[in-house]
């Protein structure tokens, strides 16, 4: 829509993208993103992005799963319909741990999961931006949005094949 | 970052390169399929339609096609039942267990193993609904608002816990499966045209790599491997409590949740093994599949077949240390009733036969370790027809004792889910990559020989 | 509110009637008269002086003496063929129809009877007002009422917030400093309101959403509905009115549905109950003379079953009629105004559990329960429901 | 308050509405539902609200028609049962009987305990008797020549043929009404020529004819089993099928009957029981010996020579010494009980009879176990009239014969002779009610009516007699067989009136007819006990019983308690109904001893072919502990060839033995067996024959120990645990659920349970449990909710104990066994094993102690059925009604009219169990609560203990400490009382009593058992 200009630097090999990110952004030039094919370790942290707090998420959906599971079978078997069960009482604890496990388990992943694909905007009909086709094959691309940076386009092409960059491409969406 | 012992094989061989891993493992999924994938698929489409023809001849008729009596209540339907569940444990243990000790030479393998899983669990799930004497109303074992008062669910039963325990773990595993095939499925869209971009496209859910969503990524299957592992050791537990909450005498045992677990291992490598070894050859992944790999696999088989050993021989132990005279004479006949041979089968298939495995060059044979994953399997399926019939057939008052004898009902049912298992494998191998490339290529540089290249 | 208000009244009602009912009630128990009368007599008989299929009975303790009755109701034949003068008038005067004989009363009974219309031609002045205070508290069509308020306030609501939103929209541009001549008409602004509504991601996906909650809930009430008939109303053979029959001439059920205190069925009449009375009235309705051909044809009349329970479950009317004293209205819903018998109530066995839940258990008075009213009053201060005493178990119904 | 107690006829308008209503029954089969009754035989059509119910709903739901009586009779009321008294005689076997009618139809029968008789017992055979009123296959007109008749042209053509005939026969079994008799006398006065042949198939005539000759009383006199204190039976199974076994079996009973209590009786009668294969008396027996049957009549002679030689009176007789196991000490234990003991045989040889009654005689048991004042009619057959009659009709002396409601060509041994000689006579009417054997050789069938479609009478003793009544109008065009002989006789076929003329002038002593009719019996028996003096020529028994040779196998045929002679073969119940001993259903078979079928090479799942002379049968075999050695034993009763599709199974016995010297004594020398195929699995119930040393389940003693201690046998786990020994039902985690209205429980006494399967076929009749057939039952999926568990001792070494080679040695049935039976039904364990897997809550617990099984909430995981410790849950393998597969009574519309309509039928796919017949407890209890009272103690019977005869099993509730349950159980508390399986802590509602048998020592098994388990943990 908006005319948004990006310079994508294309590397071949992660170690030298690790030192194209830092040799970059220690010039000030904001990264808009790097695309790997392969998660690359240490490069969030390069990039300066906060350390994925999942977990989060995770553990509140959890403990929801819990609270539902032992409410669940709290409710109907010990307040809604008490019934006699083997001579055992209304509402035999123990019982019940396997159905909190696994409503737990249940919970927190499919909770965490969808609250990931929400953040990352993913979804089935979501038409990304691809900077670099082969960025899911071999090549690791760096995408630098012009708008946010002051320095001139001309300055970071130059930059970017000075840092090891392959390619060096203009990319407009 | 990542070390990796010196002495270790290199877990991707032939000096491949990014592109190299995209293209071998793509190949299969976007070239027509071959002759011998079509022949195999075709038999298993005939198996299934075989079997499945049983299932419908089942429903219709009713539980009497099989050979249950009286006393033997469950017999084929729950071996299979349990057997399946254990195969299906190998791929999230796989993924989540090895994940988590970062065990880099999974790679290979997890996607396969995942996939099987969910098949497995599935093949186990149909037994489920098989086993039931009026399968249309197994959605009364769910705790759904209904006008019965609302009449709820026993949540003290095993079966309750079973349908939980079951339909969490296909859930997470699904999950779990996708998840990790993402960042493939963005690849494959990537390089795809027309109808099958769209498809792919869609499946990835606009997956493009950043560097933030990899971060984001990895912590999710990290913390996914967390939440799997309790889970893939609390399925067979809960399995196993099936029996072990019960009070027949050979079932009534505490011995069960780490005998079960430690089987479901041992089988779902085995067959993980069997899928492998055959995988390795028709789509030619010698490279990816390396003989560490098997050799690998074929140590957790000897492994987890001296704990079920172990754990045979504590069960008697148990039994006779109890003074419980019902359970002493249900060890007994086992090993000695008139069910003993499939006792002898269990033993020798599962405890003595993973010992060849001591030997490296039997460990590094692809035909001997293929044979022994197949007699791992089956020695599986009598432990559980053990345990279940052999317990079952002699209990508590003699009057009721009988004896067990399959018809054809039993193997037809069995037929389907052997059918079923193969029909959706050779699908997913077609359709979707059997190698995780992306973590492939995370471990390429550091492990393979042409690390030191660029 | 209303509700106990007007039980407070009814009870204070009850109470006077039943003070008015001991005064009359000195030589016979009006109670069991009751019964006999509804069961035996009000068929024929009214307790005012209105004539229905025999006279009615309001002061025959003035017109004859308890000897003479007694006879009468034990064998009229002979009476009259006694030559008795009143009793061959009346013959004469009802067309001959000859009284059914009750041979098995005895004094006892008679006097109840007696007693019971005495006190019935008293009762009607006292019983008025209640009737008419209670009257009010059950028509409450409340639930309806309601919906209807929902609907309409949410209509406003959305009304409210178009508006709000164009006006909005006119301010802003006002702001931006536009002239008031380029802000286009009140039509336009609604369009590109909605335009932009329709743009907003998060209004489309809430309305998403809503349809998804709306299309579920629907769902999940058609499936409720499975195998649930409430509202059938089938057309029956012979047109028969429970509202002329049980509403209007006041028949108790149980003349007719013969089982209905004793056994599991209430059982439907036959021909032959129907001719008890029809033989004298109305013969030649054409509906009538459908049981007269079904008599000479030796078929019997093969109606509808409105309120069918499967039959998994098994329902004793005895048990809820005559144990729990529960009036048949409970079930059937008000069938005294039925032209055509109606199944009001879902009978479902939630419904039946929703009842064992919340109905106290009958035990005044029936030795059955002392002991366990006793162990119940001891740990509880509730009243003893049906589920206390194991009415929500499995095999009470199912068997 | 509307009475809703049974009811009995009251008065004879009534009975006419009666007969209107169920003239309709015929109508009710198209009708869905009469009076709109949920008949619950559709309960598949209400599978539930399932996936195919979503699919399903959019169509209307079926529109039910509910169709009222046009004219309802007085005292019917839709689902409300009726009671009527009648008398179940058939073929000489008697019971005085209430029918339970539902809308017209009858639908269960149970004893009358107005029965000086029968008292209220029912045996299996007259619980069945129920299912073949129903019987599909009975025929629906008369015939002749195998083609339709109106019976004015039957009456008329029989009526000319008599009259033109000159040498008339009527045969029959043994009649036991006086009526009957009263019309065959009417029928010989109008036809002189006439004369009335009587024949047993199973015969006692030898028994009268030496009464004759010893006591110059040619009559079978009663026999007073509750008065001896030593009993002895040879070949006698008085307590299944003898004579009276309802009334032996009570009268036994009431000896075996202890009580725990201080004070109570802890004395029982002593059981010597002598026979040829293991019949079901031999199984109650405390001392059991075995004889070939041809030395029957030596073992009689040797036991009377041991009598008197302790008693130093009589002459010896000159017979060989035989040495018989058991045999010293029962003359011993005989002549210390002299007055009190009794000796009876069963055999069918007059010699053998005569030494019995010199036995008894010598003993002083005549007046004292044995009443002549009393005679009985059970048996009247006579062999040698038969016999004479069948040369007459073989010469074609004979110019008519009708048969009236008898079977010779099939159950009496001359029956091929019988089938010859019918084509010379000139007419041949058969009174029956199907085209059996002998009625399809006759030319006219004069189709019988059922019992329970009859009028009629029986006098079971002298002094004793009861009525039978119709329950039910005729379902076919048929005629009872007196009406019929009336009418051909020329007078008023009107039996009822002929029944209530003969009553009223003849036996009726100043008794109403109505009173007679409601009680179903009238008595007036002769108290004073009468004997007899002896004087039979006992040396000239002697020579006859020692002159009997044989060799080889010798083939013994008996009569079963199922299936008896084979009248009511086509009844899928009795069928079905496993034998007491062998649990074998659908089918006779060879019983060997062990030993013999060893020496023979036979194993378990053969078939041989057995060989008398020139006949052959092939038979699948049965290995029988307690068999004597070289002797075969095959059931009489089976191998119908026009029976019908249930009957028509197993090997008919009797031709085999015909022309045998010994073939009125049913057995015969010289038996060939040559196995023929093998790897047959027999339809047994039961196939493990021992309980493996399991104290838990069978807990036995004997007498003298339990003298000592009444807790004797009783076997009382303790569970180990950190506190020291604890009783099971002491530890628990959880608080329990108290009982506070009722809880309702049982009491077996296994020392009075004879194992005898009346139970078994109430409670099928009660619970319309399915039958499933020969291949089902051999598959082990039979049904039915309640088992006799029959175990054998074993002779395991004590040293062996619980080890590979003792367990081994534990399967293997002693050569002579002890035998328990152990009647099982649902527990209704208070902490159910079986309630707490069910995922879907189809199994709960009710507040008064019921183990509640909800069919249709089942899903059929069978997860409870296989954790029941007792393994009583049924599981619907297939859709067992409206299906060819099962074409048993619940495949065809008459069949079904036997179904209870207060239990639902079981669709496939679901579990069941007994219900502790929940419907009966909810009816009483609602009874109760309309009449605003608690329930009487006995006003609630389940279907089993109400019919058993020995009153073996006694329900009521726990909580009434008025109740014979609770007496019982604070009687036997610190006695005889256990619950199966203690240790595993289920707490059962049914309670069992000690088994004890009168045996002066423990036995070497026992003794293990009781060493070993000293130091019992739980788990």
């Amino acid at each position: 829509m908006t005319d948004k200009k990006y310079i994508v630097g294309i590397f071949n090999d992660e170690d030298v993208v690790m030192d194209a990110v830092q040799k970059i952004r220690s010039k000030g030039i904001k990264i808009h993103e790097v695309f790997c094919p392969y998660p690359v370790h240490g490069l969030d942290h390069a990039l300066g992005y906060e350390r994925p707090r999942m977990g989060v998420p995770a553990f509140l959906f959890g403990i929801t799963g819990t609270c539902l599971a032992f409410l669940l079978t709290f409710w109907t078997l010990g307040i809604d319909w008490p019934m006699n069960i083997g001579g055992k009482n209304f509402f035999p604890f123990p019982t019940n741990i396997p159905i909190v496990f696994e409503l737990t388990v249940l919970l927190a992943a499919f909770g965490m999961s969808f609250t990931f694909f929400f953040m990352e905007g993913l979804g089935p009909s979501v038409k990304p931006i691809i900077f670099d086709i082969r960025s899911t094959d071999d090549k690791f691309a760096m995408a630098i949005d012009l708008n946010k940076n002051t320095v001139s386009d001309s300055e970071i092409k130059a930059f970017l094949s000075e840092v090891g960059a392959k390619e060096v491409n203009v990319k407009e969406v | 970052m990542s070390v990796v012992s010196p002495i270790r094989e290199h877990l991707v061989t032939g000096g491949k390169t990014y592109h190299d891993v995209t293209e071998d493992i793509c190949r299969h999924v976007e070239s027509k399929p071959t002759k011998e994938w079509k022949i195999a698929f075709a038999i298993s489409v005939l198996v299934l339609l075989y079997g499945g023809g049983w299932v419908l001849w089942t429903w219709w008729e009713g539980l009497g096609v099989w050979g249950l009596n009286k006393t033997v209540g469950w017999a084929w339907d729950i071996t299979n039942f349990v057997w399946w569940v254990g195969i299906g444990h190998a791929g999230t243990l796989i993924s989540a267990i090895l994940l988590l000790f970062r065990q880099k030479w999974r790679t290979s393998i997890n996607r396969a193993a995942e996939a099987m899983t969910i098949f497995a669990v599935l093949c186990a799930a149909s037994f489920i609904l098989m086993h039931m004497g009026r399968p249309w109303l197994a959605y009364w074992a769910l705790p759904l608002p209904n006008t019965f008062g609302s009449l709820w669910v026993n949540f003290n039963s095993p079966l309750v816990w079973d349908v939980f325990a079951i339909s969490t773990y296909f859930s997470v595993s699904c999950l779990f499966w996708f998840i990790g095939l993402i960042p493939d499925l963005a690849t494959i869209r990537d390089r795809a045209t027309g109808i099958r971009k769209t498809i792919y496209g869609a499946l990835s859910l606009g997956w493009t790599g950043g560097a933030k969503t990899w971060a984001r990524y990895e912590d999710v299957s990290l913390i996914l491997a967390g939440l799997s592992t309790p889970l893939v050791l609390s399925v067979h537990t809960i399995v196993s409590f099936d029996f072990a909450t019960s009070v027949i005498p050979g079932w009534h045992t505490t011995i069960f949740p780490p005998y079960f677990v430690a089987g479901a291992i041992f089988s779902g490598f085995a067959m993980v093994q069997n899928l492998m070894l055959v995988t390795r050859v028709v789509y030619k992944l010698e490279d990816y599949i390396t003989l560490e790999h098997i050799s690998l696999m074929n140590k957790i088989i000897t492994l987890t077949g001296s704990i079920v050993g172990v754990a045979y021989i504590t069960e008697f132990f148990i039994a006779a240390y109890s003074g419980v005279e019902y359970e002493k004479y249900a060890f007994i006949n086992r090993a000695t009733g008139p069910l003993w041979w499939s006792y002898f089968g269990m033993m020798f298939c599962n405890v003595m036969s993973p010992q060849v495995f001591w030997f490296k060059k039997l460990r590094e044979n692809i035909v001997v370790s293929f044979v022994i994953a197949v007699v791992v399997n089956i020695g599986m399926w009598f432990e559980r027809f053990v345990i279940i019939v052999t317990s079952l057939h002699r209990d508590y008052l003699p009057s009721s004792w009988t004896y067990f004898t399959p018809r054809m009902g039993d193997i037809g049912d069995y037929l389907f889910s052997f059918g079923f298992f193969f029909t959706c494998f050779f699908l997913f191998s077609k359709f979707l990559p059997v190698i995780n490339m992306a973590e492939v290529k995370a471990v390429l540089k550091s492990s393979s020989e042409k690390k030191s290249n660029h | 509110m209303i509700n106990n208000i007007s039980k407070k009244l009814l009870t204070l009602v009850a109470l006077v009637f039943v003070l008015t009912l001991n005064t009359f009630a000195q030589d016979g128990d009006a109670a069991a008269g009751e019964t006999l009368f509804k069961n035996n007599c009000a068929q024929c008989h009214a307790t005012d002086a209105s004539v229905v299929v025999g006279p009615g009975l309001a002061g025959i303790e003035d017109r004859r003496d308890a000897a003479w009755l007694k006879k009468w109701i034990n064998n009229p034949a002979a009476v009259i063929s006694s030559g008795d003068k009143y009793a061959v008038e009346l013959y004469e005067k009802f067309n001959k129809t000859q009284m059914t004989a009750f041979p098995a009363y005895g004094d006892a009974e008679i006097k109840n009877i007696l007693a019971y219309v005495k006190t019935a031609n008293a009762a009607p002045a006292a019983a008025a007002p209640g009737a008419a205070v209670a009257a009010p508290a059950q028509e409450t069509s409340g639930g309806k009422f309601f919906n209807i308020v929902l609907v309409a306030l949410l209509v406003i609501m959305a009304l409210v917030l178009v508006a709000l939103l164009a006006v909005l929209r006119l301010l802003s541009t006002v702001a931006k400093g536009e002239s008031l001549e380029d802000v286009p008409s009140a039509m336009d602004s609604l369009k590109s309101t909605l335009k932009s509504l329709s743009a907003n991601k998060t209004i489309v996906t809430a309305v998403i959403w809503m349809f998804v909650l709306l299309g579920t809930k629907a769902t999940l009430d058609g499936l409720y509905k499975i195998g649930v008939h409430q509202g059938y109303a089938p057309t029956q053979p012979i047109n028969f009115s429970h509202k002329l029959h049980a509403g209007d001439m006041e028949i108790n059920c149980a003349y007719c549905h013969t089982g209905v205190y004793k056994g599991k069925q209430s059982g439907i009449p036959s021909s032959s109950i129907c001719m008890n009375c029809h033989n004298t009235i109305k013969r030649e309705s054409p509906e009538i003379q459908k049981i007269y051909t079904a008599i000479e044809k030796n078929q019997p009349i093969e109606w509808v079953r409105v309120h069918n329970l499967p039959d998994l479950a098994y329902f004793n009317h005895s048990q809820h009629t005559n144990v729990a004293g529960l009036d048949c209205e409970n079930c059937h819903g008000d069938i005294k105004n039925m032209e055509v018998v109606q199944q009001r109530h879902t009978l479902t066995m939630g419904w039946c559990i929703d009842c064992h839940r919340k109905t106290d258990v009958n035990s005044k008075g029936n030795a059955y329960y002392d002991a366990l009213l006793t162990a119940h009053n001891s740990t509880s201060k509730e009243a003893m429901k049906v589920e206390d005493i194991g009415g929500l178990e499995c095999a009470k119904c199912h068997y | 308050m509307e009475n809703t107690n049974k009811r009995y006829w009251k008065g004879i308008e009534e009975l006419k509405n009666d007969i209107s209503v169920v003239k309709n029954a015929d109508k009710e089969f198209n009708l869905e539902g009469l009076e709109g009754g949920t008949y619950r035989r559709d309960f598949l059509k209400m599978l539930g609200f399932g996936v195919a119910a979503v699919s399903l709903a959019a169509c209307n739901a079926p529109v039910r028609h509910t169709i009222p009586y046009l004219n309802k009779p007085e005292d019917i009321e839709p689902g409300i049962p009726n009671y009527y008294a009648s008398t179940f005689a058939q073929a000489g076997s008697y019971c005085s009987i209430l029918v339970k009618t539902r809308e017209g139809r009858p639908v269960k029968i149970e004893g009358n305990k107005m029965s000086g008789v029968t008292k209220g017992g029912v045996n299996a055979q007259v619980h069945a008797s129920l299912l073949s009123l129903y019987d599909n296959e009975r025929l629906k007109e008369p015939t002749k020549g195998g083609k339709k008749i109106t019976w004015a042209e039957l009456d008329k053509e029989v009526s000319a043929a008599l009259a033109s005939s000159s040498n008339i026969r009527v045969v029959s079994n043994t009649i036991l009404s006086p009526s009957t008799k009263s019309v065959l006398a009417d029928f010989a006065s109008k036809y002189p020529s006439a004369k009335h042949v009587t024949y047993d198939s199973n015969s006692a005539s030898a028994l009268i004819e030496a009464n004759g000759t010893s006591f110059g009383k040619a009559a079978i006199p009663s026999y007073l089993f509750n008065k001896a204190n030593v009993i002895v039976g040879i070949n006698c199974d008085f307590l299944g099928t003898w004579l009276s076994p309802i009334e032996h079996a009570a009268q036994w009973a009431e000896t075996r009957r202890l009580s725990s209590a201080k004070g109570g009786k802890k004395t029982m009668s002593r059981h010597y029981q002598f026979e040829t294969g293991m019949s079901m008396t031999g199984a109650n027996a405390d001392y059991r010996g075995m004889f070939k049957p041809s030395q029957e009549g030596v073992f009689v002679a040797n036991l009377y020579n041991r009598i008197s030689g302790i008693m130093g009176v009589g002459s010896q007789l000159s017979v060989a010494k035989g040495d018989f196991e058991n045999i010293d000490k029962c003359a011993k234990d005989l002549v210390a009980a002299k007055g009190a003991s009794l000796v009876v045989s069963g055999s069918n040889d007059v010699s053998v009879q005569t030494i019995v009654n010199g036995i008894n005689s010598l003993l002083g048991n005549l007046g004292n176990t044995i009443d002549f004042g009393t005679t009985v009619n059970y048996k009247q057959g006579s062999d040698a009239a038969m016999n004479q009659f069948v040369a007459e009709l073989k010469s074609g002396a004979v110019d008519a014969v009708i048969f009236l409601d008898s079977n010779p060509v099939y159950d009496h041994l001359l029956g091929a002779d019988i089938a010859e000689g019918l084509k010379k006579a000139k007419l041949s009417v058969a009174i029956a009610d199907r085209a059996n054997e002998t009625a399809s050789l006759c030319t006219y069938l004069a189709l019988n009516t059922h019992y329970l479609e009859s009028w009629g009478d029986a006098s079971p003793k002298a002094g004793y007699y009861s009525l039978t009544q119709p329950v039910i109008s005729n379902i076919f065009n048929s005629r009872q067989g007196e009406s019929s002989l009336l009418a051909w006789a020329g007078k008023s076929s009107d039996y009822q009136a002929y029944v209530k003329n003969v009553w009223s002038s003849g036996i009726l002593n100043g008794k109403t007819w109505i009173q007679a009719l409601h009680d179903g019996v009238y008595e007036s028996p002769n108290t004073t006990v009468a004997g007899a003096s002896f004087s039979g020529n006992l040396a000239d028994a002697a020579a006859k019983v020692s002159s009997v040779k044989s060799s080889g196998i010798e083939l013994y045929v008996f009569e079963n308690v199922t299936i008896g002679t084979g009248i009511q073969a086509n009844n899928p119940w009795l069928q079905e109904t496993p034998d007491p001993v062998s649990k074998v259903t659908w089918e006779n078979t060879a019983a060997f001893s062990q030993k013999t079928a060893a020496d023979l090479g036979l194993e378990v799942g053969d078939w041989v072919n057995l060989t008398i002379g020139v006949n052959t049968v092939e038979l699948p075999i049965l290995i029988q502990p307690g068999q004597a050695n070289d002797t075969v034993t095959v059931a009489m009763g089976y191998g119908r060839t026009a029976a019908g599709k249930a009957g028509n199974v197993g090997v008919a016995m009797l031709p085999l033995l015909k022309g045998a010297a010994t073939a009125s004594n049913l057995w015969v020398g010289g038996a060939k067996i040559e196995k023929t195929k093998s790897g047959y699995t027999l339809a047994q119930t039961q196939t493990h024959e021992t309980y493996m040393g399991r104290e838990a389940v069978v807990q036995e003693s004997v007498l003298s120990e339990y003298v000592k201690n009444s807790k004797a046998g009783r076997f009382e786990p303790m569970i180990a645990t950190s506190d020291g020994l604890k009783k099971p039902y002491s530890i628990t985690l959880w608080n329990g659920h108290e009982k506070k209205n009722h809880s309702w429980g049982m009491v077996i006494d296994l020392n009075t349970c004879t194992g005898c399967a009346a139970c078994v076929v109430s409670c099928q009749a009660e619970n319309n449990v399915s039958v499933v057939g020969k291949a089902e039952v051999a598959r082990a999926r039979e049904m039915h909710w309640i088992r006799i568990d029959r175990y054998y001792s074993s002779d395991a070494p004590e040293e062996e104990g619980y080890s590979v080679s003792g367990y081994k040695a534990m399967e293997t049935a002693s050569a002579n066994p002890e035998v328990v039976f152990q009647p099982l039904m649902c527990q209704h364990c208070s902490n159910a094993p079986c309630e707490t897997v069910c995922p879907v809550l189809a199994t709960t617990h009710s507040s008064e102690g019921l183990n509640q099984m909800t069919y249709n909430r089942c899903v059929g995981t069978r997860y409870c059925a296989n954790n029941c410790p007792y393994k009583v849950r049924r599981f619907n393998w297939f859709k067992y009604f409206e299906n060819d597969n099962f074409d048993f009574h619940f495949n065809n519309e008459l069949g079904r009219m036997v179904i209870n309509p207060d239990v639902t039928v079981r669709s496939r796919g679901v579990i069941e169990k007994c219900s502790m017949c929940v419907q009966r407890i909810q009816a009483g209890k609602l009874t109760a609560k309309k009449e605003k009272r608690r329930p009487v103690d006995g006003e609630i019977e389940t279907a089993c203990s109400q019919s058993c005869p020995t009153n073996a099993i006694t329900f009521g509730d726990m909580l009434d400490p008025e109740s014979r349950v609770s007496k019982l159980l604070v009687q036997e508390e610190e006695g005889r009382r256990f619950q199966l399986l203690e240790e595993i802590n289920v707490i059962p509602q049914v309670n069992y009593l000690v088994k004890i048998r009168n045996k002066d020592g423990v036995k070497k098994a026992e003794a293990v058992a009781h060493t070993d388990h000293a130091e019992h943990a739980g788990h």
